[in-house]
């Protein structure tokens, strides 16, 4: 096959899906031109619903059967993809075009075993017949290319014994398995976390090197392009608005719409100025946890494993963890995935059982979870919840009140349009359901929920990960906020390192269910003693700059 | 997510949903009127017997026919129609009822209070079909209360697994995590936090409930072990015209069509509800 | 794809149809010399002398014989007596056995055979603690043989009326196991019992009559249903069938199917409970039998097919029946509601019909009663109940208000009556007059013909006139016979005759 | 493979309890029962005396637990008493009659596989179009016709339109097979009709669910052809969703043949269990429900097992 130097070309393709009510919709792409050179990592940037996944179906020929293409040609390696018969498109998936996915979770078959996933793709292309030994040999090879190093066992492996990076690589030996010429990726690493995002993005760097393979790479994730992508084009609504090298578009962007994006996944250019209380470390400690070990029960039935569990405490997820929060305190706790937090947390909640002891100076502690979707009663109205809480602490006995029946309601009712106003919620908010909030909405809602019940301590767990760089800052803000004002301390759970940096006077690095690094945020993070610490923030730098 | 958004979810309609709204309800509303309009106006007296003018075919004076005892069989299908409500509805409620308070707690505290409710359900559940209610109604002698009881008993493992699984669902969500972290009591946890929750899951299984329960009251009364006579029921007025079934089809015509408009009806209500609930949760 | 999966439905509708086909073709013409007889009841007793329920009744006729036997009409014949005396006080019966005749086992019958039988049925063997089987022997103080190999049967006190007992099974002396092995004398043997399907006698090779029986074998077939019986008789699973009413047996090709009717001599009772509030109350029963239209019951229940009633015999019974009673009770509503009145109850009252769910006929009756009963204030609940729970609670117990049955009898009038008196067993209506208890027990004792006609019409004149239930109707008995047999003869009883039945046209 | 064996011993506790429980049940209910057992046995002119003595022949004196012990010696002997009724072993009784029930069940599931796979693969494959509309509102109707008025309508059809004979000629498997099976198709198919529906509409959202997953867009990125797919695949898939629900589809059958067997007239386990209902036969209703609930928790076993082999992931729970 000659070479050309570009090894796939979209001319002028509009792509819409027509209806019987609505025969000329909308375009989803609307005169899409570019050209993939070959041997280049091409990012594809741009919010959900912008169509890059559509661009990339329409170069691999999966297009959904409602989709119709009106105008325009696809070109690959010189030849007319749009012209080939179906079979003739499928024959070139998996051989000359490999795609990966995002979900690496539900993208493979949970009946069969990897070995069988590649074998299949194997056979599918095969042209002469190739005997099962010579396959098996193949598999393993690309297993091992991909960094397994026991690929011989791996490849009899079903997908739920593999993580999700195992996976994605699995997912990736597919792909790659007969060298295609160009690989799509779509948010390939989007559900992973960041130290398994570096090692992916590695990997397929060195594919891309090893096999001269083209990658069109996918993301809503700008930064996640910094250092991988050669050239970088973004698309919004249907059309491609940039179209730069990398270093020209995160550096200096010339398309407005390009440089909102950037600044958008910036959180610290937001967080800038937020001030923490000042902490008295002389004070005794709101909360004070020692040596806390805990794993997840066992069913009731299974005695076999209960009596191994009590032998073996490998079973532990928290190994001796011990912890203080000072008063006024805002403790950053950060860790990669698997590393303990939220076992941590449970156990500091009562949530789960544990062996130490747990030491809190407070009547209640309030909690923020990391979920905004989950975090509120779909079926109740925001009054309620504030209501909730409020009868809950007064049943614990926090807060006292010598009003009765319906004075107390209204002394109540005032008491918690102030708190939500406090935390940015108008008093229309009252009756509305979760569902009729945005996230960060309903994460003011809980720390309003929290805050009512005047706790001493609040946890609160990846509270940012779901929201935007601009609702992030406003939460953050937020909590400072009740931080100076009412001296409530924090725990708080994050894997963003500039929150961390910019709000927590002192910070603890967990790792595999242990605290290997404690001490102050400047230090910690300047100088970090501990390797976790050290490929947490590796990692943190590659993907966020 | 967008502020704008103000809908609650489960009022939601696609073009989908509705038609089966529309024709579930129409369907419906044709038994629910036969049985509203009998609580004060039929024909005839439902068993008031005519020797004189009995299996008459269709015509002015008997629009539907008449039966072997010369019984209006329009009356009949009207008064019968209230058995049919009733049960399943009776029926539905005891054993929700049953489900509820057995299903949530098992799924709440799981372990051995799970094992043992869901080992009792499971046994209830092993009996095929109609059979424990058919035993049941034999060994307690067959009438309306018992027929509510003992199909209230076989339904009710059901709805507790659909309590017991939703529970546990909800149970392992932030907002209960929370609600616990605030002090909330294991009681009011599971009437006020968790109940409300499970009803998007429950109404669908409580209207396929009405109609499965209507299926199995109907094969019972077919049997001679459900609504007794004189009073009618469809199951009964059937198994009474199967000896008409070539010289008098009304007779099974017409129940039978209002019997499966019933059920039918339910069906599609059920299914549009199930098509909404489904949309709602996508958004 | 769609095309290799269209050709697996292709192929799945069409194997279906091939084997519907199968099920349509399954169906031959029965030429054997055999007959098929449907039944609604579940055999149950073989025995000839345990036996309760008239559904037994029917198929063991075929296998046992008495020392008399009612024909088709009635009348009662000598049977393996060939002739028989009765001492004119009426307290010893004499019977000659006959001889040559061979039980199903091959054994010769002897008088022996006839004194452990008899015995046996009164009660009167050793370890039998002097309960008799057949209750109504029990009046037998002793069976011996006579030194000229006759028969003697003693009674404890003069009965005129015990004859037609002797109807009663025979069964070789000592044998105890006619529930399993039935062993009679009869025109058929038993060969084989499927519970809940069939029963089926094969010829007695050996039958004292000569020439009979005619058919080689005959299966009595379980039906759920009078209707499950018809569907079968249409198909041609059964060729004869018994008690359908005239509306269905009218639904059969009267080219495939003759439609044979006789009465019953029955008594269908709307049964009131003397003993009960308000229905002791005389006037409230005859308000009821006012109120209630016979004809109407009878077009209902048997499509017209019955005979009216007002009293306690079926005017079958010839002249022992009092022809003068007829129409005492012709529906009179307003005579019902002023005798009402009268009563205390002018707004009515509320009542309980039990009725045994397994007769199809009676709980129609009632459901006919019921909406009668509404003329006159009169609220009547029907509940269903299985026919055991209907012996225990409403025949033995009498825990009741009211019901509907049948009476069977044989074709003895004493057996029609003496349930009135008021210690017996069979008065579950808890009917209680002296003067009828003192006119019934002279009835056995009274050897005059004429006098015992007379007494029989006073009592039947005093159950009248205390209107001591509702008697409803006689129901014609209808039984549809395939046109390939002939030969078949409708009882007055509960039995079937098979003997005579043979092939059409042989 | 420890794993495996470990699940599998789960399963046959949890087998024992739930039978353990279904015979507490079954034992209750028919200890509890008013009315006198050897009265109703013995008729209405049976002295005390034979009463008392039928009781303590039949151990009807003995305390609660020993009855309960010695009836369920009897249920795991396959010897559960002799039938008031009919004086036959309950065995025997079955025995009898299992082969209509069984065939029909049997019958009625082939049918419902053979006739909703097709349909349902059909279906799925252009979801919302004319033929998949008309084939789900089918579907919904069927769904809603109980199995006895289906049978009604059947009986009315074959015997006016097509003069089949229909009602009640049982032939025995012994005698003719082909006969046999003959016999049992038109009640198997009122039995399976709304099972079809259920089946159908089961199957068909579970395929449309497993076409749209990502392994399936996996695969097609791989190259592999839509039939491969759906063989490979998609049907593997549902199938494993499927095993419940035909477990249940099964059990289903089973307890509408109970039914139908009463409008055919067909000597099958039904109608024992009506005759021994409306006689009061204790042992045998008992022997009945007991075992037929014996079948249904055998059914839910043998599909969790079956799952378990067809899907990896539950073997790990």
């Amino acid at each position: 096959m000659t070479r050309h130097i570009h090894i796939v070309k979209v001319h002028h393709l509009t792509l819409s899906f027509p209806t019987r009510k609505d025969p000329n919709p909308k375009p989803v792409l609307d005169d899409v031109d570019f050209g993939i050179r070959d041997g280049e990592i091409l990012g594809l940037i741009g919010n959900s619903g912008s169509g890059k996944t559509m661009t990339s179906l329409a170069i691999a020929g999966l297009l959904p059967e409602a989709a119709s293409i009106s105008s325009g040609q696809i070109k690959f390696a010189g030849e007319d993809l749009l012209a080939m018969t179906p079979k003739q498109r499928r024959a070139m998936l998996g051989k000359d075009i490999g795609m990966i996915f995002q979900e690496p979770s539900t993208a493979l078959d949970p009946l069969m075993t990897v070995g069988k996933h590649l074998d299949e793709v194997l056979t599918a292309h095969m042209e002469s017949p190739v005997s099962p030994e010579d396959r098996h040999k193949k598999i393993v090879e690309m297993l091992e290319t991909v960094g397994f190093t026991d690929a011989d066992e791996i490849s009899s492996r079903y997908p739920h014994q593999l993580s999700g990076g195992q996976r994605q690589r699995v997912l990736i030996a597919g792909a790659a398995l007969l060298k295609p010429r160009l690989l799509i990726c779509d948010e390939p690493t989007s559900s992973l976390d960041t130290v398994t995002t570096v090692s992916i993005l590695a990997l397929l760097k060195e594919l891309c090197h090893k096999f001269r393979m083209t990658i069109l790479f996918i993301s809503h994730d700008l930064s996640a392009v910094r250092g991988f992508c050669d050239r970088v084009m973004v698309m919004r609504d249907g059309k491609i608005v940039d179209k730069d090298t990398t270093s020209d578009i995160l550096n200096n962007p010339k398309n407005s719409f390009t440089a909102e994006l950037l600044t958008n996944a910036r959180l610290d250019t937001h967080i800038l100025g937020l001030k923490p209380a000042a902490v008295d470390y002389s004070k005794s400690p709101v909360l004070k946890a020692e040596n806390i070990s805990a794993g997840y029960g066992k069913s009731l039935f299974d005695f076999s494993k209960r009596k191994r569990s009590a032998e073996k405490p490998d079973d532990y997820i928290l190994h001796d963890v011990s912890l203080e929060i000072f008063p006024d305190e805002i403790l950053g706790l950060i860790g990669g995935s698997g590393s303990g937090k939220t076992t941590l947390i449970r156990s500091i909640l009562g949530l789960l059982s544990h062996t130490g002891t747990v030491n809190i100076k407070s009547s209640s502690i309030g909690v923020i979870f990391q979920d905004p979707v989950s975090c509120l009663n779909p079926a109740h109205t925001i009054k309620w919840h504030m209501f909730e809480a409020l009868k809950a602490s007064r049943k614990a006995g926090a807060i006292k009140s010598s009003l009765t029946g319906a004075a107390r309601k209204a002394e109540d009712l005032k008491l918690i349009t102030a708190m939500l106003e406090k935390c940015g919620l108008g008093a229309e908010h009252l009756m509305r359901r979760p569902n009729e909030l945005s996230g960060g909405q309903r994460q003011r809602v809980a720390i309003a929920m929290c805050h009512i019940q005047e706790p001493a301590l609040i946890i609160a767990d990846e509270p940012f990960s779901s929201l935007d760089a601009s609702s992030s800052a406003e939460l953050l803000k937020l909590m400072t906020d009740i931080n100076r004002e009412r001296h409530t301390s924090f725990l708080l759970i994050t894997h963003n390192i500039h929150i961390v940096r910019q709000v927590c006077p002192r910070v603890i690095v967990m790792n595999d269910g242990r605290i290997c690094e404690e001490g102050l945020t400047s230090e910690v993070l300047n100088a970090p003693q501990s390797e976790c610490t050290f490929a947490l923030l590796e990692a943190e730098r590659l993907i966020h700059g | 997510m967008s502020r704008s958004r103000k809908t609650n979810p489960t009022a939601y309609r696609s073009p989908e949903a509705s038609a089966f709204y529309t024709v579930g309800f129409i369907l419906l509303g044709i038994v629910i009127a036969a049985f509203l309009v009998s609580l004060f106006w039929t024909p005839y007296a439902p068993d008031a017997t005519d020797a004189a003018s009995k299996l008459m075919a269709p015509c002015a004076s008997h629009p539907f026919g008449t039966d072997n005892f010369g019984r209006d069989v329009l009356s009949r299908i009207m008064a019968a129609s209230k058995y049919t409500i009733f049960i399943s509805v009776a029926g539905v409620f005891f054993a929700l009822l049953l489900g509820i308070i057995s299903g949530i707690p098992a799924g709440y505290y799981g372990g051995i209070t799970d094992r043992a409710v869901m080992l009792l359900g499971n046994s209830i559940m092993c009996f095929p079909g109609i059979l424990l209610a058919l035993v049941a109604v034999a060994v307690f002698g067959a009438s309306v209360t018992n027929v509510i009881f003992a199909l209230g008993l076989v339904f009710a493992p059901t709805f507790a697994r659909v309590c017991r699984t939703g529970t546990m669902e909800i149970k392992e969500l932030d907002y209960i995590t929370h609600a616990r972290v605030m002090g909330v009591g294991p009681v009011r946890l599971m009437t006020s936090h968790i109940f409300p929750n499970l009803i998007p899951q429950l109404l669908p299984a409580t209207v396929i409930g009405l109609a499965n329960m209507t299926l199995f009251e109907s094969g019972m009364s077919y049997l001679g072990l459900g609504v007794q006579p004189p009073d009618a029921s469809f199951g009964k007025m059937l198994a009474d015209a199967q000896a008409y079934i070539t010289v008098a089809p009304w007779l099974i015509v017409f129940p039978a069509l209002m019997l499966i408009f019933y059920i039918l009806g339910l069906y599609f209500i059920s299914e549009g509800l199930r098509v909404t609930l489904a949309k709602g949760a996508k958004r | 794809m769609q095309h290799s999966v269209t050709k697996i439905l292709v192929f799945a509708t069409a194997s279906v149809t091939a084997l519907g086909s199968l099920a349509a073709c399954s169906k031959k013409p029965d030429d054997s010399n055999s007959a098929t007889v449907g039944i609604t009841q579940e055999p149950a007793v073989f025995d000839p002398h345990t036996v309760v329920a008239a559904g037994d009744e029917e198929i063991i006729y075929n296998i046992y014989e008495g020392l008399l036997k009612f024909d088709h009409q009635g009348t009662l014949n000598p049977c393996l007596a060939t002739e028989y005396e009765i001492s004119d006080d009426a307290s010893v019966y004499t019977f000659t056995i006959r001889e040559g005749v061979k039980f199903h086992d091959g054994s010769d019958l002897d008088a022996n055979d006839v004194v452990y039988s008899l015995k046996r049925a009164a009660g009167l063997l050793d370890g039998q603690d002097n309960v008799a089987l057949v209750s109504e022997l029990d009046s037998i103080k002793a069976v011996d043989v006579t030194s000229d190999g006759k028969v003697q049967v003693t009674l404890e006190e003069s009965n005129t009326e015990l004859l037609s007992y002797f109807t009663t099974g025979i069964i070789p002396e000592g044998y105890d196991n006619c529930q399993a092995a039935p062993v009679g004398t009869g025109p058929f043997k038993f060969d084989s019992y499927n519970p809940g399907l069939s029963v089926v006698l094969v010829k007695n090779d050996k039958y004292w009559q000569n020439g009979l029986p005619y058919l080689d074998k005959v299966t009595f077939k379980v039906c759920a249903d009078m209707d499950t019986g018809l569907t079968e008789l249409n198909n041609g699973n059964i060729d004869i069938f018994p008690y359908l009413t005239a509306d269905r047996a009218a639904q059969l090709d009267p080219a495939k199917f003759n439609t044979l009717s006789n009465g019953s001599n029955m008594v269908q009772i709307f049964a009131l409970n003397n003993s009960v509030k308000p229905l002791d109350d005389v006037r409230v029963r005859k308000a009821i039998n006012y109120a209630v239209n016979r004809k109407d019951i009878i077009s209902v229940t048997m499509d017209g097919a019955g005979v009216e009633l007002t009293t306690a015999m079926s005017p079958a019974m010839g002249s022992y029946y009092d022809t003068s009673l007829n129409g005492t009770f012709d529906q009179d509503i307003d005579k019902a509601k002023s005798l009402m009145a009268e009563a205390g109850y002018e707004n009515g009252f509320d009542i309980t019909c039990t009725v045994p769910s397994s007769y199809l006929i009676h709980v129609n009756t009632a459901v006919e009663l019921a909406s009668e009963l509404k003329a006159i204030g009169i609220n009547l609940t029907i509940e269903q109940v299985d026919w055991a729970t209907w012996l225990e609670t409403v025949y033995t117990g009498r825990q009741y208000e009211t019901t509907v049955i049948a009476l069977t009898s044989t074709y003895a009038p004493y057996d029609v009556l003496q349930r009135y008196i008021s210690d017996s067993d069979g008065n579950f209506i808890n009917y209680n007059n002296p003067l009828a208890d003192d006119l019934l027990r002279q009835i056995p004792v009274t050897t005059d013909p004429a006098a015992r006609t007379e007494l029989y019409h006073k009592v039947l004149g005093l159950l009248t006139e205390d209107a001591c239930s509702v008697y409803l109707q006689d129901p014609t008995t209808i039984t549809v016979v395939s046109t390939r047999l002939e030969g078949y003869y409708v009882y007055p009883m509960y039995v079937q005759d098979m003997s005579t039945v043979k092939l059409s046209g042989n | 493979m420890q794993s495996k064996a470990r699940y599998l011993a789960g399963k046959i506790i949890e087998l024992l309890l739930t039978l353990l429980v279904v015979s507490w049940l079954v034992f209750a209910a028919f200890s509890i029962i008013p009315g006198d057992t050897a009265r109703v046995m013995l008729g209405p002119n049976a002295s005390e005396a034979q009463v008392e003595l039928l009781r303590e022949e039949m151990g009807l004196n003995r305390p609660l637990l020993s009855r309960y012990g010695s009836w369920l010696l009897g249920l795991i002997t396959f010897n559960p008493g002799t039938s008031y009724a009919y004086n036959v072993g309950v065995g025997e009784l079955m025995a009898q009659r299992l082969p209509v029930t069984i065939g029909m069940s049997v019958i009625a599931m082939i049918m419902v596989i053979l006739v909703s796979y097709p349909l349902a693969i059909i279906s799925a494959r252009k979801p919302g179009k004319l033929g998949d509309q008309i084939c789900s509102v089918i579907g919904h109707i069927l769904f809603a016709i109980p199995p006895y008025v289906a049978s009604l309508l059947l009986i009315l059809l074959a015997g006016s339109v097509f003069s089949l004979a229909t009602v009640g000629n049982y032939v025995k498997p012994s005698e003719d097979f082909f006969g046999y099976v003959g016999c049992l198709l038109l009640p198997s198919f009122a039995i399976a009709l709304p099972k079809i529906a259920m089946s159908f509409k089961f199957l068909r959202s579970s395929i449309i669910e497993q076409r749209t997953s990502d392994y399936v867009r996996t695969s097609k990125s791989h190259g592999l052809s839509d039939m491969k797919i759906l063989i490979r695949h998609v049907l593997p898939n549902s199938n494993v969703s499927s095993i419940t629900i035909i477990s249940i589809i099964l059990s289903d059958i089973l307890g509408g043949s109970l039914i139908v067997e009463q409008v055919f007239n067909l000597p099958g386990l039904g109608r024992l269990l009506l005759s021994a209902i409306s006689r009061r036969d204790f042992p045998l209703l008992s022997g009945i429900v007991f075992y037929l609930a014996f079948i249904t928790v055998l059914l839910y076993f043998i599909s969790d097992i079956a799952a378990s082999l067809a899907d990896p992931r539950i073997r790990l729970k």
